[in-house]
């Protein structure tokens, strides 16, 4: 156990800093990572910046775009603690850089990668995904949105829900029923729908915090050739999966809670009842330090992970502690998430439960803002219940139920 | 011994639900929340007219004369339907305290009008409760001074009864030169909360007269603690009956999803904690009326306890719901806000039982 | 709502503690309720003079020996009350009394009643009960112990467990598999059998608490008149869930945990550290405050369910909060008592755990055979798992599982 | 940058499971357990044979020169194996004070022995986590006198380090004339604590001379809190190895328990919690050696954990084994009793955080 970086990643972060200290004045303003779909001319010029100095689209080979780097976990870890420690914008994120990128080089063809790879990363090509639906719930696969073969097109109608983005992006990657007569997994196409396309209706779903982060996309007779297949027909399902296993580092989840954690603590040194500040109540002040305990753990635990990654050992391994690691952090991680958000109302008391722009607000409501969407984690994605049953089965091994 | 409710009380009950349910469906009651008063005049008339505004309010001023026990079924039944009327402030904090402690001509003054629901009253017990950041209630020269928070109930009062201390409260109209009433948005648009700012306001209706009343703070405050308890156990009520129903009629995986042990055990795990709770509910309110010596203490308890069960409880019925729950068509968090509110006033889980533990000599 | 009593029950109240002012010297020692399987001459004398007065046996008709009184909850709540406050036995308990009579009552044979009630509340024929299999677990029908006819006998073998005061019984009532065609539930009989019979061996079950608590009981080849069943042939599982239907009334129970709980707020003024109480550790009292809300809980809630049963409403009706609210009693009631051990044991940190005689053990190490009970509390009868799944099936009306 | 155990490491941990499932099995365990003295000479001779003994001692001394996280995973695979020997004392917090803080002499004198197993140290640090009850070790006359609490490793123990005060650590052999030991007797029959009394006993051996080391009892309290809580870890591990192990066994209903979502949800429930704690004992291991001013608190907060974690998933270990767990024979209990000993030792939860809230200002 060893937690320096070494002098040559040392070199990477000092280069990198010089290099924030010098162009950070060009960095547009806003939140750490981009979300997919700004067209701000600001943040394109800085991501082509970034690109070209291999901070952003590192990995991706040249001929499509990217800066063509052998993937190093470690530099990761470094990219996201100078960019967030910099308060600077770390790129353009989002599903079309994070997501399909790493499918279409995984399972595309030589022609989709050329075409959509390069625009994509460049932040012109903006994307959302397709997967879920109102009717299938946990059952992820349980996609009723189908495809009929019509000459060389597809014609797709049916719905799709939680989709971020929807309304700014220009195409969508999504899960969409092409086999009719296949078994449930095996009917499924991963396919790629421009949102421009005649027949496509977006409507924005208002979440329980009252903003609407996600929307609604309708298909009515939507038209799209069958070359927009990726991967082979009937092999979506399969697709969509390595697309999960896509997924940042889970250290950047850890940096999120412990940036909440930092700003609880200053919370609760500040808020006060009868001048008595709320860190001074030692029944909330238990609760921080449980909570600290928490963080902790979860912070070393995603080093522990990142560990295996470096060292090229298997972390999905059923049955063993590394394979069961791997599948807690999320749900161990969003609980603390809501547990944070929760703490730090209690610790403002009736100020707590201000919201929507009123007086007194502390920090424009974002406590509720986030006790709520952490809710909305725990359930999303296929809820902690069924993340349970995947612990259970593929990281303990313990028999599957039998089927009615 | 009878610990129960009685033939009246389920009539009342059934009554008032009734009424509610046709006359505050939930899209009526989303219209009214996102109102400026957050009231519909006309639903206020109308429970007036029911009796259930004054129910607290003494017969000869036009009430009900009933009990805390009763006011709390009904403030339960509002919570279940996410009503938003000012119950809270004018049909029980205000009429327990004129009646335990208005003089007879403040009685007279005020307590008709809140029976036939012509007059509101919105409660700032703030003072009692601790006072939280920069807010700081004074007598400046014989003036009221300063603000206090959280005021309840304050869209469409027309006066305000104020605590100062635990010994003084205070009833002063809205429309008195110097008082500056200012909205405070919450998570639950269903009830409205305001700070109330003072410049150079006398204050001339002091409950019980001048002096005060010693002890009356706490008594009013546990009066207002119960109702909220009551509150709470109507959210908690009403997020666990839509998830048990949601759980009998949404499939996946081809089965419907309350067949799943795991779904199962969360809706028992709710209701495990619900039932008890509604008898610790009862007991407060009892116990506010009928046993004097212990009412204080019990009203934190049930508080402090609802606080906890209520938002445990409209979290997992959350959860039950899945994506549905977190979507606002899926109208469940209505009840999600109404307990997140409810945990917050007059004291949140931890102060709360502090309190209790000074009230008992453990602290 | 009115939570006095009403002058008949104050006359009975007042005349009963009288009764217990004037004969207490001729109580025998001990806990509150003597188990079944004293053959203490004092006790069996104290029980026959309760009998005569009607506070034992009151609702037993005279022919069999009882006092001969319709059932009344409130005269029991009475009884509790003035017995616990009197710190007298309140006379002979164990499933006897409290599960074969009742059983006897509603199925037996007249034949039946008058040879096994008279002596079993007398005090004279002790029992045990015979349901649990090590094999059956949250199973309860489970049962492999199995009888086959000979003549007009019945030869048993097989294996019961869990069986309290087993060794010092007379007789046990079991569940026995006497019809081996037939389906689980229905090939099951009540039977009554010596517990002095050949092939019987009674063995100590030692539990987690370092005591026996229990026995297993072995039988090869026990042999028993085919008249030793209760009700007909293949009814036993009805039979024996209308006995775990006539527990005692839950207040009971609740007073238990008023007991712990006031033994709990005393251990933690009288336990220091630095001279100071635990009771002023504000995140102990934290603890302590809402354990007290809650156990406030259940005793109203107790109140509640005798109040139903007083007016004669229904308390198990499925979907009804009444039905529901019967339902959670146990489940709720043993995770309190639970964490009221719990919070004892951390308000003593290291002289909480220590036990089995240890200088300087509190209160005879009773906080850690409490946290270790109750747990067994927690798992007996069918684990809190199965308690759950009863209130979503029958007090919420959830569909059950498919089955497999 | 490497945040996990070495080849080394691992090796050990493999070695060391194995020597215990060869010469510790649960057999052996209970039967040394239950021995006056709650050792057997004989494994203690084999576990040095084989390095452990001395794992923390400087190799100058026979000893492996190793980290405190190496022997916090030493501690786990003890728990592991519910072993009962006195690790705890004699090689882990009795070398770690005498290197950080003792003499050269010192160092001399008790190393070596230390590391051959030949010689054994309790430890009493009851001072260091609050006076309990009348326990009250003070110096009156020159001369130890009172009592301290609850020292452990004591069945077997050739002396004792004895905290007096935070800067005040002392080596008493257990011979010592006025030294009286009295065994007191927990759950856990695994290890063997004692209550220390003095008369007029003259401590000659004072940790880094008489003067003390400002702060050595905190240091000391830490490395303890560590591997108290890499015990408690390697007691959960392994409930919850059994528990899996269990359901996938036994057979409920015409199925693998295990196959019961509820079963299920609580296994997961169980390795959510145990995999992060995990990495915080690491770390907290890891801290002690090389980032000192980090170390009590990751120290305090890691014993907390660790005890509530531990303490649960023993629980839920035990539900998972329905009546089976309740039985003596189940075995379970040894690990049930194990974390609850853990949970006391050096300080329960809340106490413990209580200090961390200290060390960072915050209290």
């Amino acid at each position: 156990m060893d937690l320096s970086f070494g002098p040559e990643y040392e070199a990477f972060r000092d280069e990198l800093r010089a290099f924030l200290e010098r162009h950070r004045e060009r960095a547009p303003g806003g939140g750490q990572m981009l979300a997919g779909g700004t067209r701000d001319p600001a943040a394109l010029s800085w991501q082509a910046l970034l690109i070209e100095h291999g901070y952003a689209a590192r990995t991706i080979p040249k001929q499509y775009g990217g800066y063509g780097a052998t993937p190093d976990p470690l530099i990761r870890v470094i990219l996201d603690e100078e960019f967030a420690r910099a308060g600077v914008s770390a790129g353009l994120g989002g599903q079309g850089p994070d997501m399909l990128v790493p499918t279409l080089l995984e399972h595309g063809s030589e022609e989709q990668k050329l075409r959509w790879i390069p625009p994509t990363i460049r932040g012109e090509v903006v994307w959302c995904q397709g997967y879920s639906e109102p009717n299938a719930g946990s059952d992820l696969a349980n996609v009723q949105t189908r495809a009929t073969e019509d000459g060389s097109d597809f014609v797709i109608n049916g719905q799709k829900i939680w989709t971020t983005t929807a309304h700014a992006a220009d195409m969508m990657f999504g899960l969409i029923r092409t086999e009719p007569g296949a078994s449930k997994h095996a009917g499924l196409s991963y396919v790629l729908i421009p949102m421009d396309a005649p027949g496509i209706e977006v409507r924005p779903l208002v979440t329980m915090t009252g903003h609407a982060e996600f929307n609604e996309v309708f298909f009515t007779d939507v038209r799209v050739p069958q070359s927009a297949v990726v991967g082979r027909r009937g092999e979506g399902w399969k697709i969509a999966n390595t697309t999960l296993g896509h997924e940042r580092s889970s250290l950047a989840a850890t940096g999120q809670l412990e940036a909440a954690m930092a700003r609880l603590t200053e919370r609760m040194q500040a808020e006060t009842v009868d001048g008595r500040r709320a860190v001074d109540d030692p029944a909330l002040r238990d609760r921080l330090l449980r909570l600290q305990a928490r963080l902790l753990a979860m912070k070393y635990h995603a080093l522990r992970l990142l560990t295996c990654r470096l060292r090229g050992e298997p972390t999905g391994e059923p049955g063993s502690p590394e394979g069961s690691a791997v599948l807690v952090t999320k749900l161990a991680g969003c609980e603390l998430s809501h547990q944070i958000a929760a703490l730090g109302i209690d610790a403002m008391g009736e100020f707590g439960v201000l919201y929507g722009g009123s007086k007194h607000e502390r920090a424009g409501g974002l406590w509720q803002f986030h006790y709520m969407f952490s809710l909305g984690l725990i359930i999303g994605g296929g809820t902690a219940q069924i993340q349970k049953n995947i612990i259970a089965e593929r990281g303990l091994r313990l028999p599957r139920e039998p089927r009615a | 011994m009878d610990f129960g409710l009685t033939e009246e009380q389920r009539m009342l009950e059934q009554t008032l639900r009734g009424w509610l349910a046709e006359h505050l469906p939930i899209g009526r009651v989303r219209e009214i929340a996102a109102s400026e008063s957050g009231q519909d005049p006309a639903v206020w008339k109308g429970l007036a007219e029911l009796g259930m505004a004054g129910l607290l309010v003494d017969d000869e001023s036009g009430g009900g004369g009933l009990t805390l026990l009763d006011a709390a079924l009904a403030m339960q039944s509002f919570a279940h339907a996410a009503a938003p009327v000012p119950y809270l402030g004018s049909s029980i904090v205000a009429p327990v305290a004129l009646r335990l402690f208005g003089t007879e001509p403040q009685r007279r003054s005020w307590l008709p009008g809140l029976a036939a629901g012509t007059t509101q009253i919105g409660v700032a017990l703030g003072e009692l409760t601790g006072r939280r950041g920069d807010a700081n209630l004074r007598i400046d020269g014989g003036r009221l001074a300063g603000s206090t928070l959280f005021a309840i109930d304050a869209g469409a009062a027309d006066a305000f009864l104020v605590a100062l201390d635990r010994d003084h409260l205070v009833l002063v109209p809205r429309d008195v030169a110097g008082l500056t009433v200012t909205p405070l948005v919450t998570i639950d648009r269903t009830r409205r909360l305001a700070e109330l700012t003072f410049d150079g306001v006398v204050p001339a209706d002091w409950l019980g007269g001048p002096a005060g009343v010693a002890g009356a703070g706490a008594r009013v405050l546990a009066a207002a603690r119960v109702a909220v308890a009551a509150d709470a156990l109507g959210a908690a009520e009403r997020a666990l009956e839509m998830a048990v129903a949601y759980a009998q009629q949404r499939e996946q995986f081809g089965r419907p999803i309350g067949s799943f042990q795991a779904v199962k055990h969360m809706c028992a795990e709710m209701v495990a904690e619900l039932e008890p709770a509604r008898a610790l509910v009862w007991y407060a309110a009892y116990a506010f009326d009928h046993r004097p010596e212990e009412a204080l203490l019990v009203a934190a308890h049930a508080k402090a306890h609802l606080a906890e069960v209520a938002t445990g409880i409209v979290r997992t019925a959350t959860e039950v719901y899945g994506g549905y729950g977190f979507t606002d068509e899926g109208d469940l968090h209505l009840w999600f806000k109404r307990a997140g509110l409810d945990r917050q006033l007059f004291g949140g889980p931890e102060a709360v039982r502090a309190e209790a533990a000074v009230l008992q000599g453990l602290a």
